[in-house]
């Protein structure tokens, strides 16, 4: 378990965060300018705060106080920069190469080739990153951080400069890396479906300061605290694959609900993680029959909480667990929909993006 | 082409390369040293050490070649102890190597540092978050970065030393196949009446072996600068 | 004027510039940069030369006034050694110049061209020596610089200017050249045609008089003219 | 209208595109390492194609044939860079002033304090770049590329690096771009809501070819030539403002039929564009009832084709338009879902979302 | 202080501050030029002019001074021509900022050079992209983000000029209050007996200065460098 705290000053910002970031990802949310980067500094060794400390265990990477100030070098980290920064004097083959140079012989090391595929930049090896397009850049620059045998991953933005197909393809090779490698993974990211997908824990910040903390689940469930408003609130369910299906169907048992989704690579009874965005879900009282979409999850309205606009977040207690539905006022009034009330929510089943089904990571409350 | 020019020629011809040549390697990597020093240390004394070694090139030669004889020659402070060690200066071709270098090492550290100076430090910090410790960052980002200043400082040195005449006669004088470099024989062609045409010669010579030089030295350096991609 | 002649001139300058209110400018530099400078067209009034060669090419190319050359100083060229308790030695075609040097340098101004050494090496062959040490000879761009290596302990000996070696603390005069051993040391002086100036007579006459010979004798040097 | 059409090789990569860009904004769309980039560049004038031609009317900026090469400084651009490239020496204010100082005095020009405000940077104006967060740089080569009062604008990723919130609020200004100032913009983006909300034409590139370039309307709408596949699909409607509700809601009227949204800024009669995600529409054969969901178009099945996984996509014409629907192959067999059939499109109002309302443009087709 | 030094001297050093400031001021915007020309554009030629301006650190002063002489003295092709507009650089002080702006040029070129280079050029083309012409480009981008060359370039170009000797000599021949700098004053004190002191007076003189200005430059490129803001 990560636990940070620091504080530091720059001239018109003030940084005063602590969190702990347990096995498993743990995503930095919050708006531009909000300290995230600076955080993911201090852990790097890159910014020395002006006082506080870091420390894995037994592991300690900073203490102002008892004067321990590990060097970057001495960290083993694998750091995505925001920036990219690769070496402009070195080929892509000798900038994945770099950070293996230094690695103990003996790390654990993930394959070159392996990574290579899984970005899609074999044919770039021998080019200088300076002919490199954008998105090439920001994957060699993953490779390289990747490749380096890190014991703590920092990932600022990895993706956001790729397209929505080439993150769903790199985003599992995060997941497999918390789950399998178990790297405990920092990570800052702006998209609501890559935070639900990947955050083991989720860190809100605002302004330097820390203003939620905890399980994805949790605070993802929470609309109140997300800095982009009830627009990213959803729920985030367990479920267990019961069956893939010949026509390409996956059906998931969710606390006893099916729940049918296209197929997903986890083998029969593996567990994972869906992702069930409030403003994805239709609420009816009437079982609806006759519909296009599959997934029908009987439950009661635990609360009505109305939001600033016209809209209202309703969450209903199923046995698959919390989940949250975005309606308008006007519906819930029509619906009658008030704590108590028996509803069903209908969920399409394509409307679980791919990107928000993830593997079962730690998350198992 | 043989003819043109005496054996005294040729011999100082090939001791001006053989001086040079040894003067700017060997200064060389203390040269990168103290321009890594000033352009990424602070240090007290800092500004002392970046005042030192602009010395050469504040003094005239003349003062810079009698410090020299004062402090390297085989009684001077330093002379005599490494003159106990076997290592003599006076008199020595190395000796007219060590003048050229202290005259041409603020030329190549200057360079250096300007170039070390603009090397992104940002890319210093990537490569120590990937485990390389202060040396490797050096050696592995910093130094072939640097590399178009390291290729021109170390020209501009050995131009220099080529050129050097002051310091080097003042400290090992003028002995014909020991220390008489192209710059002394053509100052001695110079002080007599009608010796124009024979220093003329050498420096046709000392200009022709720098311009080559100084092409190599601006093809290396077109070459980092296109690997480098564009940048 | 030679740059050799900078204290005795400096103190010369005054003296003039006072009994006579005229401006006196001194120019002190090698003679053949001066000599070059002249040819180039240098408005100079009067050139004092450390060698009869460079007078003698200024005066082959007409930039002289005629009749004005005379010869204004002489010197001697001595034997100096390192330290202040070196015997003395009898210079002559016996000295085991080779022997004393040992495997030292003998220091002396270049051989070929700058006066001083020109003179040494003279004295060397008329005395026989020159072959026995010419591959021990380091060679300065001046005389002063020549003096420095022997003072600086770096050459047991050298050849240089007596004017020189009697005002150095470190160096002992252990002979002095004969002058048959070498052509005589002559520092002349002479009238420039490029400009006319009532003063340059003026100085010309100062230069010969007593207080100039008595300036120029202080630093040991021989005054030649009468 | 600008017209390109250019040809270039790099080692290992040929571009060989061609496409005319009608005034609004002309969308480049593509996946890492397609061209995008080099396409804007050559526009700009910092790449010199092998040969080609681009023009804007009789104002020629680049005709390899005819020897026609405008200098970048003639070209009256802005260009914001994918990566920044603020003016390490100047603060943020001369950043911003920068390109002003070489407009001709009598440009239409924005005003320095709206773009401030709106980009929310009035507090960095003093800071250097060297001192700004990632998305805070961003937004001031925004800001730096909108003030230097251009003919044409191009922007590479301008939003890539900001969090949701801050690109809803960024993005209704480009509009504005569009739809008052008309200057027309060459846009990339990755993000499929971006482009429907954004474009008026869509050019889509792959691997340095124009594979498909139309009407926004026409080219989401056909997922078929989309980089990402189906999940990007999505129907593009015009509609016009018809009312808005004292409950926070707007009615539009798409072609007869009413649509609700959460309020939109246009006044009633005001057009705009609405994009229907293909994934947010759910289809029923009878009329539902007790739903939620307040949108409800009835139409008729124009044609269905299956996808390369489980899915479908069903294409329904309905008096709004067109509209897609993307459901599994197995709900299409259930429902009997053949062209000519009967359905009901239940889309739900907020699933509209926000970033995919904008002023009406020029695509009233 | 006054007494310490006679007014001989102090007129050196008078003269060697002036002779240096604009042997400095007067070659700068002409170094920026060709190390600009260098360093961004390609043309014939270009190696020509590189080594013509390498070619005082090449020569021996004593060659480059004669050279001047030849070619700038009032019978020299060049000097006559200025002559007849009413420059005369011979035995001027003017002269010998010629002399050792000459023999500094190299310095300077190579130092601002390598800074130009390490503009990133995508910067000047953000700037072209937003309306700048190439002119505008140099003096808005190029040039500031050069400045810590520039800045190390002058000084090392006046450090040169406080410290040069040959060439002036060589050239302008050594007048008191008109060509007699600092290092031709130490020169004429050298070439007397016990004219030592005096000499190291004035080398103390010249060091104490010249460091000034050492100190002074890094000062300004700390500011510079800080102002990009850790770049
Ligand atoms: N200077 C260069 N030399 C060689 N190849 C280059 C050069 N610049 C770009 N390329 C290649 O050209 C292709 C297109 O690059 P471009 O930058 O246009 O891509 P892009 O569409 O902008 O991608 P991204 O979304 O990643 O920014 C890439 O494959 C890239 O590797
Ligand atoms: N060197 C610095 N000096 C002064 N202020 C700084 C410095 N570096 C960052 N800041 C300020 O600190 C705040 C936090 O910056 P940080 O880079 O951590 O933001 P971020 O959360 O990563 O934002 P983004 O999502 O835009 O990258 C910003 O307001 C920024 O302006
Ligand atoms: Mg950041
Ligand atoms: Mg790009």
């Amino acid at each position: 378990m990560l636990e940070v705290s620091v504080r530091h000053r720059f001239e018109g910002f003030a940084l005063d965060a602590a969190f702990k970031a347990p096995p498993g990802v743990t995503v930095l949310f919050g708006r531009s300018g909000s300290g995230k980067t600076t955080i993911i500094n201090t852990v790097a060794g890159l910014l020395m705060p002006d006082s506080g400390r870091i420390a894995s265990g037994d592991w300690c990477l900073l203490d102002t106080e008892s004067g321990i100030r590990l060097k970057p070098h001495r960290r083993r980290l694998g750091y995505i920069f925001q920036e990219g920064r690769l070496f402009p004097h070195l080929t892509v083959r000798q900038n994945l190469a770099y950070g293996a140079w230094f690695a103990p012989k003996d790390a654990p090391r993930a394959s070159t080739a392996g990574v290579v595929d899984l970005l899609g930049i074999g044919h770039l090896l021998d080019r200088r990153p300076g002919a490199l397009s954008g998105g090439e850049k920001q994957r060699v620059a993953i490779g390289r951080a990747l490749l380096s045998a890190p014991r703590l991953i920092l990932a600022d933005e990895p993706l956001a400069a790729l397209d929505e197909a080439r993150k769903a393809e790199i985003l599992p090779y995060f997941e497999r890396l918390r789950d399998e490698v178990s790297v405990p993974i920092l990570y800052v990211s702006h998209s609501p479906s890559e935070v639900a997908r990947l955050a083991t824990t989720v860190v809100a910040l605002d302004a330097g300061r820390v203003v939620a903390q905890g399980p994805a689940a949790e605070v993802l469930g929470n609309p109140g605290i997300l800095p982009a408003g009830a627009r990213e609130a959803g729920a985030v369910l367990t479920a267990r694959v019961a069956r893939h299906h010949a026509d390409g169907l996956t059906e998931l048992d969710a606390g006893g609900l099916p729940l049918f989704l296209p197929k997903v690579p986890q083998p029969e009874g593996g567990r994972l993680r869906v992702r069930i965005a409030a403003h994805d879900v239709i609420l009816s009282r009437a079982r609806p029959e006759g519909l296009s979409a599959l997934n029908i999850l009987p439950g009661v309205v635990h609360e009505v909480r109305p939001g600033e606009g016209p809209g209202a977040i309703v969450a209903l207690d199923t046995c698959a667990g919390r989940v949250l539905a975005r309606i308008t006022r006007r519906s819930a009034n029509v619906l009658g929909l008030v704590p108590g009330a028996e509803v069903h929510a209908i969920v399409k089943t394509v409307s679980v993006a791919p990107l928000d089904v993830g593997g079962g990571g730690r998350t198992k409350r | 082409m043989t003819d043109w020019l005496g054996p005294a020629e040729w011999s100082a011809v090939a001791l001006s390369l053989q001086v040079s040549f040894w003067a700017t390697l060997v200064s060389l990597p203390l040269g990168i040293f103290v321009a890594y020093a000033l352009a990424r240390w602070s240090f007290p004394g800092k500004q002392v050490l970046n005042g030192l070694v602009h010395l050469p090139l504040i003094l005239p030669p003349v003062v810079t070649g009698y410090l020299l004889l004062l402090t390297l020659g085989t009684r001077g402070p330093i002379g005599s102890v490494l003159a106990d060690w076997g290592i003599v200066f006076a008199f020595r071709w190395t000796g007219a190597a060590v003048a050229a270098a202290v005259m041409a090492f603020p030329l190549m550290v200057r360079a250096i540092r300007l170039s070390i100076e603009a090397v992104d430090p940002k890319l210093e910090q990537a490569s120590a978050t990937l485990g390389a410790s202060p040396v490797w960052v050096f050696l592995t980002v910093t130094l072939p970065m640097a590399l178009p200043g390291i290729v021109a400082g170390a020209i501009l040195a050995f131009a220099k030393a080529m050129g050097e005449f002051g310091a080097t006669i003042t400290f090992v004088s003028n002995i014909p196949g020991e220390t008489r470099t192209i710059p002394s024989a053509i100052y001695a062609f110079l002080q007599v009446p009608g010796g124009e045409a024979s220093a003329m010669k050498l420096v046709i010579v000392s200009v022709v072996v720098a311009m080559g030089a100084l092409l190599l030295s601006e093809l290396i350096g077109r070459r980092v600068t296109a690997r480098v991609g564009g940048r | 004027a030679a740059a050799s002649m900078t204290s005795a001139l400096a103190e010369i300058e005054t003296n003039f510039e006072a009994a006579t209110g005229h401006d006196l400018v001194v120019s002190l530099a090698g003679s053949s940069a001066l000599a070059r400078q002249i040819q180039q067209g240098a408005p100079a009034d009067i050139f004092i030369s450390a060698s009869t060669d460079w007078m003698d090419r200024i005066e082959a190319d007409g930039l002289i006034e005629e009749g004005s050359r005379f010869d204004l100083l002489g010197n001697s060229i001595v034997l100096a050694a390192f330290g202040t308790e070196t015997a003395p030695v009898e210079i002559g075609p016996d000295l085991d110049l080779a022997g004393l040097l040992g495997d030292g340098r003998l220091a002396m101004a270049l051989v070929d061209s700058v006066p001083a050494g020109v003179y040494g090496k003279a004295a060397l062959e008329s005395l026989g020596l020159w072959d026995d040490v010419e591959a021990q000879v380091a060679q300065a761009d001046n005389v002063r610089a020549a003096l420095a290596f022997v003072a600086a302990g770096e050459a047991p000996y050298g050849i240089v200017y007596a004017t020189d070696a009697a005002a150095e603390d470190n160096v002992t005069i252990v002979g002095t050249f004969p002058p048959d051993t070498h052509p005589a040391i002559v520092y002349p002086a002479a009238d420039l045609a490029s400009r006319d100036v009532p003063a340059e007579a003026e100085f010309l006459a100062y230069l010969r008089g007593p207080e100039a010979r008595a300036a120029f004798e202080r630093q040991g040097f021989t005054v030649l003219t009468e």
